[in-house]
C-alpha cells in the first residue's frame, strides 16, 4: 500500500483525513459548517409541515400569509447577523451594532426630512456606520482591548448620541419614495422583496468570504492570528475591513426597517445584538473566530424565527415567549454541538 | 511548559532586569490592579477636594450623598465580585440581573403570606435557588460544551420567563412586584445605619470580598481558578478538576448576584420583576470587572480592582446627577468610561511591563 | 471667581471629560431677579424612548419660563436607582424632586426622607396606588392607567360593536412591568363587561419584530378580531401587523402617541388612542414646583390621562407631535 | 576565506557580523553564518545560545545591531518578513504556521491569492495548482482533497503542508527551527527525509535542533552556538556525534 518513498503514515491511526475520505455523504453533510443547523432546519421545516397537514385549522402554518411573515421577518435580525457574523468569523465581537441599527436609518431619515436628497441621506448613513466600524476597530486594535470591551461601550455612545444631538429623544416620520418603498418592501411573485434582498445580501457576504481575497484573510485572522500574519497578511487592515462590514451590515437592515415602518425611532431595540450573536452561532460560527458559513447564519435566522412562529402557532402561552426563546438558544448549539461530535 | 516561539531566554533575561527604586515602591507597581487604584484615587481625591473647597457647587463629599453612595455601591460591587471571579475562570454570565430579581423574589414569596417560613429558611432557599441557577449555568455550559455567553444568554430569557411565571398576582392573574418587608431585625442586620455614612452594605461587601480574596489568593480553589482561565491545557495537565472548577465559579457568581439582590430587596422594600428585564445588570456587571483589570479572556484580576471598578462606574454616575448632566448622555458615559479605563488598564499594564 | 477659574483649569488637566462637564454645569446665569430653583426630574425608564420627548420638551420648557435649575435624569427602571437618585436630590439640596412612583414600597421611604427634608415632591407619570394617602408626595400629574385603559376598551366595544363571540389582542412591550400591568387591568375591567375574552403577548421593543409577534399571534389565533396595544411599540405597528397577516382592518387601538400611530389614526387604520399628555406631566410639576418652592402656592393633583384621540381630534396632535404632543 | 569570483564557491546566502542585544544582555555577538548550496546545516546549541535571535534576524522578524547579508555575493536587506521572503527565505516553526480552521489549498495561497478582477479568487487554479503542489514537491499520503480542514492533518502531514507552502513559493533557503519536536517518531523521519529530499533537489536547509541525534543523520555541516556567539562551524566527515555534543556540553 505504501512504498518507502511515500510519506504515508501506513501503521498509524487513521487520521481524520483519512476518516473523510472514507467518510459517507451524510457525514460529509454533518461536518459542513452549517450542516448540523441545516439538518436542524430541515427537521423543523419537515416537523411544522406534518403538523400543519395533520392539523390544518389548528397550526396553520403552510397559510400563505404565515409564510410570507416568516420570510418578510427572517431578514430583520439575518441582515444584521450577516454583519456580525464576518465579523466573529474574524475573531471579534461587535455589541454596538444595535445602536447602530437605530442610530444611522435616524441620521438619514432626519437628513431625508430636512430636504437632503435621498441618495444622500442614505450615503450620510453608510458613512456614519463605517465611521462608528472604524472608530470600533481602531480602538479595539490600536490599544489592543478587547472588542466585547470597545463594542459594550460604544453601544451606550451610540445610543445616546442620537437623542443627545437632537436634544431629545424623537421620531421622524419617513415616507419613501414609493419606488424606494416597492423595491424594499414589496413582493417579487409570492416572496416578499425583504427576504430577496437577504438572500442577495448573503451572496454577496458569501462572494465577500468565500470567494474573494479579503474573505480569505478574514479566515485567516480569525483562525489563527500569528499564522495570518506570518502568511504576510495584515490583520489589521483585514479585521478593520470586517469591523466596517459589520456596521454597514447593522444600517442596512435598519433602513429596512424603518422604510417598511415609515418611521424612524431613536427607542432603544433591546438585545438586538444578543440575537445576532445567538443566530450565528446556532449557525454554527465559533465563539473564537475563523469557522463560520454564511449559509450557516442564513439558516441560523431561519431556525430562529421558525422556533419562534412554532411557539405562537402552537398557541402556547405568549407571555413566555422569552423562555421558549432561551430554550431555543441553548438547543440549537447543543445539537450543533453533538451532530459534528458524531462525525 | 516550554514555547520555543516565545521570547528567547535573553529577551526574558532582559524583562527581568531589576526595576528602578526600592522593593515596596516594585511591588505596589508590579500590583495588579494598580492602574484602577490610581484612576480612583484621583477621581475621588478631585471630587472630594472639589466638593469641600466648592461646597455650595458640588455636594460630592455630603453626608447624605455618601450615605446614598454606600449604599448603592455594595451591591453592585458585590454582582461584580462575582462575575468578576467567575471571569477569572475564563467564563460569563449575562444571566446575573435574572438571579439578582429570582433569588429575592423567593425569598419574599416563602417567607409571607400562606407559605409563612421563618426568615431565616426563606433566606437559605433563596441562596440555594442560587446555587441551583449557578449550577445550571456551569452544567450546561462545560457539560454539553457551548460557550458560556450563549449558555447564560439562553438561561437569561429563560429567568426571564421563570420570574413572570413566580411574580404572577393570584387575583389579577398578572405579574407585579411584590413588597418584601423581612423584619426589622433583618433590615438593620443587611441593610441598617451603622455610623455617619456607613451602612451595612459596606460590611456585606468587605465581608464578600474578603472571602472572595482569601478564595482567590489564598486558597487552593483559587489557585485553580487563575490556572484555569489563564490556561486550559496547562490546568488540565496537572490535574485541575476544570470543569468542576468552573462549575463552582457559576455557583459562586450566582450565589453573590442572589445575595446582592437580597440585599438590594431589604433595601427597597420590594422586589420588583422588571428589574430582569430592563436594568441591563449583566453589562454594567462586566463593565465594572473589566474597568477594575480583569482580563476578558481569564486568569487575571483582582478583588480590589473589581471592587473599585463597581466604585468608578457608580460615581461617574452620582456626579453627572450632582452636576446636572443632560439625561441622554449617562448611558454614553458608562460606555465612555468602561473604553477609557480598560485602554488605561492595558496601556499603562503594558508599559509597566515593558 | 478668578481663583476658582484658575483651580477649575488646573483640575481640568487631570480629568478632562469631568471637568468639561462639570464646567458647563457650574455655569449659573448670571444675576437673575430670584435665585433660580432647583428641581430635579426623575423619568422612571428607557432612556431615548420617544414617549418621553414631549415630557422632557414640557420639563425644559417650564424650566426656562419659571426660572427653574433643572436636573433631569433616568432612573432607567431600576427602582433602587430611583430611591437613589431622590436621596441624591436630598444631598445636593435641590428645592424639589419629582419622581415616579413606579415601585411604591421601594420609594415610600424615600419620599417622606425628601419631605422631612423640606423638598417639595410631586408625583408624575405613575402614582402610589393609594394616591396621596400612600405616600408623602404632595400632589399627582400623569394617567389613571386602571381608568384610561378601561376607557379605550370602552371606546373599541362601542365603535365597533364587540360582543362575547370577540376575542382582543392585547399585546404590550413587557408584560411584567407597571404600565402593562394596570392598563391590561383597566382594559379587561371594560371587556368583562360584554365577556369579551383577552390574551397578553410580550412583543419587545424591536419594531420590526414586535410586528412580526403580533402578526403570527393573529394568525395563529382566528378568534382575535380586535387588538389592543397597552404601549407604544405594539400600538403602533399593531395596524401593519394586522395587513401582515392576511386580515388587514381588524380593529386596533392602544396608548400613546408618536407621529406613526397619529398617522395611522388620520387614514383610519387605528381607530383611537389613548393620549396621557406626556407634555402635561413634564411642564406642569416643575411649575408646580417652582410656585411652590417660590410663593408657597400649593399644588394639586391633575389628571392627564382622558384625553382619547380619534380623527375627530387627530389634526392637531399629528401637527404638534413630538413637542407639545 | 573562499575566492568570490568562483561562483561554485559563494555561499547562497551570507550574514556576517551579526550583534543584537537586548538592554544590557548580548544576544548575538560577532557572529558569522552562512548557507551553501544544497546543503543542511545543523545549528546547534544549548538554550540561551542565541539560536532563535539568529534564526529571528534571519526571517526579518528581528532587526540586527550591526551586520550585513549577502545572497550569493550581493548585499541584501532583510529588514522586514516581506524582505526576507524575497531574498529566498522560509521559515518553518515547530507550531505549524498554518490556520487550522482553513482548508489546505486556502493555507497554501493565505497572504498570496491569484485574484481576478476587484480581487476575487481564482479558485480553479487554485484548487489543481494546490493538488499538484501536494503531490509533486512532498508526496503527502492521507491527503486526498486540498479542501481538508488542516485541523484534520496529523502533525506531520501538516509540518509536510507547510514546507511544501514555502517551497512552492520559490524559496531556496528553509530555516527549519524545531520542526519535529511536536511531531511523532514515525512523522519525524518523514520530516527528516524531506529535509535530505529538498537540499538533494536544490533548496538548502537550516535546521535548528536540540536533537542531535536527527542533526547528524541529515546535517552536512554544523554550527554550534554558545552565549551568542558561533563556536564552531564543522562538516559531517570531520565530526562526531560525541565531538558534537562535548562542544555542546563544554560551553
Amino acid at each position: 500500500m505504501t512504498s518507502e518513498n511515500d510519506l504515508a503514515l501506513a501503521a498509524g491511526p487513521p487520521s481524520a483525513a483519512d476518516r473523510y475520505r472514507r467518510a459517507s455523504r451524510w457525514a460529509r453533510v454533518r461536518m459542513h459548517p452549517a450542516g448540523p443547523v441545516g439538518i436542524m432546519f430541515s427537521g423543523l421545516l419537515l416537523g411544522c409541515i406534518v403538523m400543519a397537514l395533520l392539523f390544518p385549522s389548528d397550526f396553520v402554518f403552510l397559510a400563505s400569509a404565515n409564510l410570507k411573515l416568516i420570510l418578510r421577518t427572517v431578514p430583520n435580525y439575518g441582515m444584521i447577523a450577516l454583519g456580525v457574523g464576518i465579523l466573529l468569523v474574524a475573531g471579534e465581537y461587535d455589541l454596538s451594532v444595535g445602536a447602530v441599527y437605530v442610530v444611522t436609518p435616524f441620521a438619514m431619515a432626519t437628513a431625508y426630512t430636512q430636504g437632503w436628497p435621498l441618495p444622500l441621506a442614505i450615503a450620510l448613513a453608510f458613512a456614519i456606520a463605517a465611521g462608528i466600524g472604524l472608530l470600533n476597530g481602531l480602538i479595539t486594535l490600536g490599544f489592543g482591548i478587547p472588542s466585547f470591551i470597545t463594542t459594550l461601550g460604544m453601544l451606550f455612545i451610540v445610543r445616546t448620541s442620537a437623542p443627545f444631538i437632537v436634544g431629545y429623544a424623537r421620531s421622524v416620520n419617513f415616507t419613501s419614495p414609493p419606488w424606494l418603498k416597492d423595491t424594499l418592501t414589496g413582493s417579487l411573485g409570492p416572496v416578499p422583496m425583504p427576504f430577496v434582498w437577504f438572500l442577495v445580501l448573503a451572496l454577496v457576504a458569501y462572494a465577500f468570504l468565500n470567494r474573494h481575497r479579503t474573505g480569505n484573510h478574514v479566515f485567516a485572522v480569525g483562525g489563527d492570528p500569528k499564522a495570518a500574519r506570518f502568511a504576510g497578511i495584515n490583520v489589521f487592515r483585514t479585521k478593520l475591513v470586517a469591523f466596517m462590514l459589520c456596521s454597514v451590515f447593522a444600517t442596512i437592515a435598519g433602513i429596512f426597517s424603518v422604510v417598511r415602518l415609515n418611521t424612524a425611532m431613536t427607542n432603544p431595540q433591546l438585545f438586538i445584538e444578543l440575537f445576532a450573536i445567538a443566530i450565528c452561532v446556532i449557525g454554527g460560527l465559533s465563539l473564537s473566530g475563523g469557522r463560520g458559513s454564511v449559509a450557516g447564519i442564513v439558516l441560523g435566522a431561519c431556525v430562529l424565527q421558525l422556533v419562534q412562529d412554532v411557539i405562537i402557532l402552537s398557541r402556547l402561552p405568549g407571555f413566555y415567549l422569552d423562555m421558549f426563546v432561551g430554550i431555543m438558544i441553548v438547543l440549537g448549539v447543543v445539537i450543533n454541538q453533538v451532530v459534528r461530535r458524531k462525525f | 511548559m516550554s514555547t520555543p516561539a516565545g521570547p528567547t531566554n535573553a529577551e526574558l533575561a532582559a524583562l527581568r532586569r531589576p526595576a528602578a527604586g526600592n522593593p515596596t515602591w516594585r511591588a505596589v507597581r508590579n500590583y495588579q490592579a494598580i492602574n484602577i487604584v490610581v484612576l480612583v484615587t484621583l477621581f475621588l481625591g478631585f471630587c472630594t477636594g472639589y466638593s469641600l473647597l466648592y461646597p455650595d457647587q458640588l455636594r460630592f463629599a455630603s453626608l447624605g450623598n455618601l450615605s446614598v453612595l454606600s449604599q448603592q455601591v455594595p451591591v453592585t460591587a458585590i454582582v461584580a465580585i462575582g462575575v468578576g471571579l467567575l471571569m477569572i475562570g475564563g467564563e460569563f454570565d449575562i444571566a446575573v440581573a435574572g438571579t439578582f430579581t429570582l433569588v429575592p423574589f423567593v425569598v419574599a414569596i416563602t417567607s409571607a403570606g400562606s407559605w409563612g417560613w421563618p426568615i431565616g429558611v426563606s433566606l437559605l432557599a433563596g441562596l440555594a435557588v442560587a446555587l441551583l441557577i449557578g449550577l445550571m449555568n456551569g452544567m450546561i455550559t462545560t457539560r454539553l460544551g457551548i460557550p458560556s455567553f450563549i449558555a447564560t444568554l439562553g438561561t437569561m430569557f429563560f429567568m426571564r420567563g421563570v420570574i413572570r411565571f413566580v411574580s404572577l398576582n393570584p387575583t389579577t392573574k398578572q405579574p407585579d412586584n411584590i413588597a418584601f418587608f423581612p423584619g426589622d431585625a433583618l433590615k438593620a442586620l443587611l441593610g441598617g445605619q451603622i455610623i455617619g455614612p456607613i451602612y451595612a452594605q459596606m460590611l456585606w461587601l468587605i465581608g464578600v470580598a474578603l472571602i472572595g480574596y482569601a478564595l482567590l489568593n489564598r486558597h487552593r480553589f483559587g489557585n485553580h481558578l487563575l490556572l484555569t482561565g489563564g490556561n486550559r491545557d496547562a490546568a488540565v495537565a496537572v490535574g485541575v478538576p476544570v470543569r468542576n472548577v468552573k462549575v463552582t465559579a457559576f455557583m459562586l457568581c450566582a450565589v453573590t448576584a442572589g445575595f446582592a439582590g437580597i440585599l438590594q430587596g431589604v433595601r427597597i422594600n420590594q422586589v420588583e420583576p422588571s428589574f430582569a428585564t430592563i436594568s441591563g445588570l449583566e453589562l454594567k456587571a462586566i463593565a465594572a470587572v473589566v474597568v477594575g483589570g480583569t482580563s476578558l479572556f481569564g486568569g487575571r484580576g483582582a478583588i480590589l480592582g473589581i471592587i473599585l471598578g463597581a466604585v468608578l462606574i457608580e460615581t461617574v454616575d452620582n456626579i453627572l446627577v450632582l452636576i446636572s448632566a443632560p439625561e441622554t448622555i449617562f448611558k454614553g458615559f458608562l460606555g465612555a468610561t468602561t473604553i477609557l479605563a480598560v485602554i488605561l488598564n492595558t496601556v499603562i499594564g503594558r508599559r509597566a511591563r515593558r | 471667581m478668578a481663583l476658582n477659574t484658575q483651580i477649575a483649569f488646573g483640575l481640568r488637566s487631570l480629568a478632562v471629560a469631568t471637568t468639561a462637564l462639570a464646567a458647563v454645569a457650574f455655569a449659573q446665569p448670571a444675576a437673575a431677579e430670584d435665585a433660580p430653583v432647583k428641581v430635579t426630574f426623575i423619568q422612571h425608564c428607557c432612556s431615548g424612548a420617544t414617549f418621553f420627548q414631549p415630557m422632557q420638551f414640557g420639563a425644559e420648557l417650564a424650566a426656562k419660563t419659571f426660572n427653574v435649575k433643572l436636573t433631569y435624569v433616568n432612573a432607567d427602571g431600576d427602582a433602587a436607582r430611583h430611591a437613589n437618585l431622590i436621596e441624591t436630590a436630598i444631598a445636593d439640596k435641590q428645592d424639589a424632586v419629582i419622581p415616579t412612583i413606579t415601585v411604591p414600597d421601594a420609594l415610600n421611604a424615600a419620599v417622606k426622607k425628601a419631605r422631612d427634608a423640606g423638598l417639595v415632591v410631586i408625583a408624575e407619570n405613575i402614582d402610589h396606588p393609594d394616591g396621596g394617602k400612600g405616600n408623602a408626595r404632595e400632589a399627582f400629574v400623569g394617567q389613571d392607567f386602571i381608568t384610561s385603559g378601561k376607557m379605550i376598551g370602552d371606546r373599541m366595544i362601542k365603535t365597533h360593536n364587540l360582543t362575547e363571540k370577540d376575542f382582543c389582542l392585547l399585546p404590550v412591550e413587557f408584560p411584567e412591568l407597571t404600565y402593562a400591568v394596570r392598563r391590561a387591568a383597566g382594559v379587561q375591567l371594560a371587556l368583562k363587561t360584554k365577556n369579551i375574552g383577552s390574551e397578553m403577548i410580550g412583543t419587545g421593543t424591536v419594531d420590526a419584530e414586535a410586528l412580526s409577534t403580533i402578526s403570527q399571534a393573529i394568525l395563529a389565533n382566528p378568534k382575535i378580531t380586535c387588538i389592543i396595544g397597552l404601549g407604544t411599540t405594539p400600538t403602533t405597528v399593531a395596524p401593519d401587523a394586522a395587513a401582515e397577516a392576511g386580515r388587514p382592518g381588524i380593529p386596533n387601538g392602544g396608548f400613546d402617541t408618536n407621529p406613526k400611530i397619529m398617522k395611522n389614526i388620520m387614514e383610519g387604520k387605528t381607530t383611537a388612542t389613548m393620549d396621557q399628555q406626556p407634555f402635561w406631566q413634564g411642564y406642569l410639576p416643575v411649575m408646580f414646583a417652582a410656585f411652590e418652592v417660590r410663593y408657597g402656592l400649593h399644588p394639586a393633583d391633575f389628571d392627564t390621562g382622558n384625553n382619547l384621540i380619534d380623527k375627530a381630534n387627530g389634526q392637531k396632535a399629528l401637527q404638534y407631535g413630538g413637542t407639545f404632543r | 576565506m573562499a575566492n568570490a569570483t568562483d561562483p561554485a564557491s559563494v555561499p547562497l546566502f551570507e550574514a556576517r557580523n551579526i550583534s543584537k542585544s537586548y538592554g544590557h544582555v548580548n544576544a548575538l555577538m560577532d557572529v558569522n553564518f552562512e548557507v551553501r548550496q544544497k546543503e543542511v546545516v545543523g545549528l546547534l546549541g544549548d538554550n540561551g545560545a542565541g539560536k532563535s535571535t539568529l534564526i529571528k534576524i534571519l526571517s526579518g522578524v528581528v532587526n540586527p545591531d550591526t551586520g550585513e547579508f549577502r545572497r550569493k555575493g550581493e548585499k541584501v536587506d532583510i529588514g522586514s518578513r516581506r524582505r526576507s521572503e524575497a531574498a529566498g527565505i522560509q521559515t518553518i516553526y515547530q507550531d505549524i504556521a498554518l490556520v487550522r480552521s482553513m482548508s489546505i489549498m486556502r493555507n497554501i495561497y493565505a497572504g498570496r491569492e491569484p485574484t481576478g478582477p476587484l480581487g476575487f479568487l481564482k479558485m480553479r487554479e487554485m484548487r489543481t495548482t494546490s493538488m499538484q503542489i501536494l503531490e509533486n514537491y512532498v508526496r503527502i499520503a492521507g491527503i486526498t482533497s486540498p479542501d481538508l480542514m488542516v485541523e484534520d492533518l496529523s502533525g506531520g502531514q501538516a509540518q509536510a503542508v507547510a514546507i511544501a507552502r514555502a517551497v512552492h513559493f520559490k524559496r531556496d533557503i528553509l530555516l527549519l527551527d524545531e520542526p519535529t519536536s511536536a511531531l511523532s517518531v514515525r512523522e519525524t523521519e518523514k520530516v527528516l527525509a524531506i529535509m535530505r529530499e529538498l537540499a538533494e533537489g536544490g533548496v538548502s536547509c537550516v535546521f535548528v535542533t536540540h536533537n542531535l541525534y536527527h542533526a547528524f543523520r541529515v546535517c552536512d555541516r554544523f554550527v554550534v552556538m554558545a552565549h551568542g556567539r558561533t563556536v564552531k562551524s564543522v562538516v559531517k566527515a570531520d565530526t562526531s556525534l560525541n565531538e558534537l555534543t562535548d562542544l555542546i556540553m563544554t560551553h
